[in-house]
């Protein structure tokens, strides 16, 4: 086992703990969101932590490529929710 | 000694990771959370750079720094609210507490089983043996692009429909006072950099980190930038050629996978003698499209003209009739 | 001989980044704070990008790293700027 | 690219602890982004970390020998401008 | 020669491009796109059906490197109904939506959807499966949102955030797997998956990821609010299609992928929670003041259903009476599938029609809309139950299984469900046939109707009667993974 992995990924846990923890206990859509993007920062680091083999080692490139995906459909999703956010306000005011 | 300083430098690291998430989750103020977070995106550079992910390490530096922070920052303005207090009673919360707290230990107990099952080679070996046959010469691209371009495209799929839900929903935001001046020539010579280094990223990822998301984010934030310098300056794009850009990623991807088909019997399967080129060929194509979907995502809404039919103004009145339909 | 060169304009270049933390946490107003962070990070940051390009065997590398720094000067000086402009910005609103 | 022994290991120490200093220097300037108490104190703070980030990845790129850490300090240079500028940008239109 | 299982996505996500740059005529490509990709799942089941299990290897890399689509007796038959309802409902929405703005917004959104609903149900890989929950979490987010009043997107918000953290809690999962054993194809990883330590969690994460998407109980709070809200032919595909390829993936995961590690513990967990859901559900769809609100918690129960199915699989010995008990679940849902479709499109045509959904206010439309009366008749029957519905062999069969398993609390259970779900098709009908404001003519709104109709007949009579061709089928080729 090499240590790294270990503490990234035991890391990666770390961050998915925190934000599923505010995931669960914020109402409101932005307080979410950003749990939701830390809840999903640590899935990605426990990809990266698993893919990562030491110093000289070449890194597995499939965990990379997986993240790249995972972080482009974040962001997405994030977008998306801050229109439906911007929307709903819009329809309160009126 | 080496192994002692590594391992203080990855300790600190993710001391630091942590504690920046949870202030990012538990502070009350909606402005220091965004704030926190965008420090956090930073960071989290700084570590998939360290883990020697430099294609993430990219990729975080261009949306963590740029795109999201911008997107988030951006709609804070659209919330009146700006406290994020949580209403759960005390027993929830603590239920909420306890389930997160025991799902983080078994995960923990899981990894801690699970690094020692594995041979640690997993699929890397396979990727580095067909590398030559794939066309490039950057693995996580020939992941990307190649063995596993069907989750590139579907992804492209999600982008765009992302982008379609913002421009359904909304129109663009009002514009934003003039700027500063200082603002304005700083962007004269930015915007130019950034849309070099964006064609640099996009053609150095066929053997080096980088690749269409990288250069397009970077595009993207290049348009952004422009937006907030000259913010009354506004260029009125033709809608359709916007629509042909939204598009024109995934059409290309689609229509060479199906070509590949006719040719080849699989779907996406390049012919070896070719795929650099058709990579570089969908990557520039999913490139625009993707500098596209994030600088309309961006705007916060569809630009004036849209739909096409002249009938925006009344959108807001014309309800459908589900109207009192609402969920109880 | 080079290397040594290079560990000692990485270790000056640390003391301004130091020095400049150091000032943005105890200096007692926020424009003695942009002040410092920016003069002493820049500094930092020229001289560890110094030790770096001798290290760097590679001219288009070291030609890279010099954009870098130059790219950091100039925004660090607008960032500043921003930053300070908002801060009177928004006192001004509170008046 | 280093070359021989003894001073490789030497350099290579050197450059550790100059890792961990700089990692010093950002979680100092953290300080003043969790203290606030303005705005504006954040922002220096963010600004703080992108400086420090790229010096961070120079000094990394060296230890890894990953050259393309350095296309991602020059990334990291022109995005945290953007940052910049979309935290006061958006921040002073505030209605 | 398998080039059906790659017309079947690339049609409808080609067809949603085109719908964007030519809005005009947005329609006319989303029909012609239907039906050629359900020309396409019909040849893909003809395959199947002929030769057994297709593959397809994306970019001819052997699996492992890159990703294979996969058809089967279970995924093929589940396809064919999903393109079946889908391209009933296409033929409505001409018909309901008549603003052409709101027509423009809805097509390429629609044919999303479908693309994400038939690569999901075709996909052989692990993080593709991810990729393709995300897809069709925020298309039909989108496309609830379309509805465009403050319920509808007080729904959506909460479906997409929902969503988003079952995705996510699902990818944590799949981060777990890719750490133990390597790979991310779901061939190889049956091959692979031990009960230890490693797999359990992660079979936990991806389990509890899609417990949230298929909306068991007590993780249903935020379907109905969802599916009543959205637009009807919207609710028709999410309560039909999008909440049961969510049970699909479980079930292709726990019985082909983790058969070791799923205990008969946790199974049991599992169905008693679907039997909460059963009653819980049909209880409040009996409570619900509105007809797409009664709809939506009528899902909640259906789904309830098809997790009962799974103690009595794990307990089952393997043979023709485990198969049986497979092949009762296929029917249910699929019977479920084309029901409910028919209620929701149904629903829409009353709501257009009197300009709301309020159950007690229902009066007199079963004669201003009696096709449209008729066809919620029958899809009732399905719901409940009633002979040659499918859902009938369905439970039949159900109940018998819970006797040979030894499980006999099951039935109790099942006929309480029965009982109350005729209690609610009859309130409906009930006011439906009240006396209400006089009425003119009667009225035919044959292109909303006549979808509708078809479905609840499918639901109804073809299901049942034909389900004895379902049977051969699914006990000849459901070794999708097993070889």
């Amino acid at each position: 086992m090499i240590s790294e992995q270990l503490l990234y990924s035991l890391a990666g846990i770390g961050l998915f703990g925190i934000g599923l923890r505010a995931t669960l206990l914020h109402h409101m859509l932005l307080p979410r969101l950003l749990a939701l993007n830390v809840c999903g920062a640590g899935v990605f680091l426990i990809f990266i932590a698993i893919a990562y083999g030491g110093i000289e080692v070449m890194a597995d490139p499939v965990p990379h490529a997986l993240v790249l995906t995972g972080i482009v459909v974040a962001v997405s999703a994030t977008a998306m929710a801050l229109a439906l956010g911007r929307r709903l306000e819009a329809l309160n005011d009126e | 000694m080496i192994e002692l300083l590594w391992s203080i430098f990855d300790i600190t690291l993710v001391l630091l990771l942590l504690t920046l998430a949870w202030t990012t989750c538990s502070t009350q103020d909606v402005k220091r959370a965004v704030t926190l977070f965008i420090a956090m995106g930073l960071l989290l550079a700084i570590v998939w750079a360290r883990l020697k992910a430099p294609d993430l390490a990219l990729a975080e530096a261009v949306i963590g720094a740029g795109i999201s922070g911008a997107l988030l920052l951006s709609a804070i303005k659209d919330y009146p609210a700006t406290t994020m207090v949580s209403h759960r009673s005390s027993l929830i919360e603590g239920i909420i507490n306890s389930l997160t707290l025991a799902l983080t230990i078994l995960m923990s107990w899981a990894v801690w089983h699970g690094l020692n099952m594995s041979d640690g080679i997993r699929l890397s070996e396979q990727v580095f043996s067909q590398l030559p046959v794939s066309g490039v010469s950057n693995p996580v691209t020939a992941v990307l692009l190649n063995y596993r371009a069907y989750d590139t495209l579907l992804e492209l799929a999600v982008v765009l429909t992302a982008v379609l839900t913002v421009l359904t929903l909304n129109e663009k935001r009002a514009d934003y006072e003039s700027s500063s001046p200082l603002l304005q020539g700083m962007t004269r010579w930015l915007v130019p950099l950034l849309v070099v280094t964006s064609g640099y990223l996009l053609w150095v990822g066929a053997h080096a980190p980088g690749g269409a998301f990288q250069a397009g984010a970077m595009l993207a934030a290049a348009m952004i930038l422009l937006q907030l310098a000259y913010p009354s300056r506004r260029p009125e794009f033709n809608n359709y050629l916007l629509k042909i850009l939204l598009v024109i990623g995934i059409f290309t991807f689609v229509l060479v996978g199906l070509w590949m088909m006719s040719l080849n019997d699989d779907f996406l399967a390049f012919t070896p003698a070719w795929a650099g080129t058709l990579i570089l060929i969908i990557e520039t194509a999913a490139t625009v499209s993707i500098a596209t979907a994030l600088t309309l995502a961006y705007l916060g809404g569809r630009p004036r003209g849209w739909e096409g039919t002249g009938r925006e103004d009344t959108n807001r009145t014309s309800r459908s009739i589900t109207e009192n339909g609402g969920a109880g | 001989m080079i290397d040594t060169l290079a560990i000692l304009a990485i270790f000056s270049g640390l003391f301004f980044f130091l020095s400049g933390s150091i000032g943005l946490l105890r200096l007692p107003d926020l424009f003695t704070r942009l002040h410092a962070l920016a003069k002493a990070d820049n500094v930092g940051l020229a001289l560890v990008a110094l030790g770096v390009i001798i290290l760097e065997p590679a001219v288009i590398n070291g030609i890279k790293i010099v954009i870098i720094w130059l790219l950091v000067m100039a925004a660090s000086a607008i960032s500043s700027h921003l930053v300070a402009r908002h801060a009177l910005r928004e006192n001004r609103k509170d008046d | 690219m280093m070359s021989g022994g003894a001073s490789t290991s030497i350099l290579t120490i050197a450059l550790l602890i100059a890792l961990n200093l700089l990692l010093l220097s950002l979680l100092i300037g953290l300080f003043r982004a969790w203290l606030g108490p303005s705005v504006e104190d954040r922002f220096s703070a963010i600004l703080l970390i992108g400086t420090g980030g790229v010096a961070i990845l120079l000094i990394l790129a060296i230890l890894l020998q990953i050259t393309a850490l350095y296309d991602v300090a020059l990334v990291l240079a022109l995005l945290a401008v953007v940052g910049t500028v979309a935290l006061t940008q958006s921040e002073s239109n505030h209605d | 020669m398998n080039d059906a299982i790659i017309w079947v996505i690339a049609i409808p996500l080609l067809g949603s491009l085109i719908s964007i740059i030519w809005s005009r005529y947005a329609s006319m490509i989303a029909i012609i796109s239907n039906l050629l990709a359900l020309a396409a799942s019909i040849i893909i089941v003809a395959q199947v059906y002929q030769y057994g299990p297709v593959n397809h290897a994306l970019g001819s890399w052997q699996s492992g490197l890159g990703i294979s689509l996969r058809a089967d007796a279970l995924s093929s038959i589940l396809l064919l109904m999903s393109m079946i309802v889908i391209s009933a409902a296409t033929f409505y929405a001409g018909a309901y939506f008549t603003d052409p703005v709101k027509r423009a917004r809805f097509w390429p959104l629609w044919l999303m959807l479908v693309v994400a609903l038939n690569a999901l149900l075709l996909s052989g890989d692990l993080f593709n499966l991810y990729v393709t929950l995300e897809l069709l979490g925020l298309s039909a987010v989108a496309l609830t949102a379309l509805s465009d009043n403050r319920a509808a997107l007080q729904a959506a918000i909460r479906y997409l955030s929902i969503g988003l953290l079952g995705s996510l809690v699902f990818l944590a999962g799949v981060a777990l797997i890719y750490m133990g054993h390597g790979t991310l194809d779901l061939v190889a990883l049956s091959n692979k998956v031990q009960a230890e330590p490693l797999s359990q969690v992660a079979f936990g994460l991806m389990t509890a990821g899609l417990l949230i998407k298929s909306a068991l109980f007590p993780l249903h709070f935020w379907l109905p609010s969802a599916h009543a809200s959205a637009p009807a032919p919207v609710s028709a595909a999410l309560s039909a299609l999008v909440v049961k390829v969510a049970v699909y993936i479980l079930l292709r995961l726990w019985v082909d992928v983790f058969d070791l590690v799923l205990t008969p513990l946790s199974a049991m967990l599992l169905g008693t929670l679907g039997a909460i859901a059963v009653i819980w559900g049909s209880w409040q769809a009996l409570q619900a003041q509105r007809l797409k609100l009664m709809a939506a918690y009528s899902t909640v129960a259906q789904i309830g259903y098809l997790f009962i199915f799974l103690p009595l699989i794990v307990a089952l010995p393997e043979g023709p009476v485990q198969d049986a008990a497979f092949t009762a679940l296929l029917l249910m849902a699929l019977t479920h599938g084309f029901a409910k479709s028919a209620f929701f499109l149904s629903a829409g045509v009353i709501q257009q029609y009197c300009g709301h959904d309020r159950i007690a206010e229902l009066g007199g439309t079963a004669r201003a809309l009696p096709l449209t009366i008729f066809v919620i008749a029958l899809s009732g029957v399905a719901l409940i139950g009633l002979p040659p519905s499918g859902t009938f062999l369905g439970k039949w069969y159900l109940i018998s299984s819970s006797f040979q398993a030894g499980q006999w609390w099951w039935v109790p259970v099942i006929a309480i469900g029965s009982v109350l779900a005729t209690a609610y098709v009859f309130r409906i009908l009930g006011y439906a046939f009240g006396p209400g404001e006089s009425v003119g003519r009667v009225l035919n709104r044959g292109r909303e109707e006549i979808p509708a109709l078809l479905l609840a007949l499918f639901a109804t009579l073809i299901l049942g009667l034909g389900s004895f061709e379902l049977w051969d089928f699914v006990a000849q080729h459901s070794e999708f993974l097993r070889g």
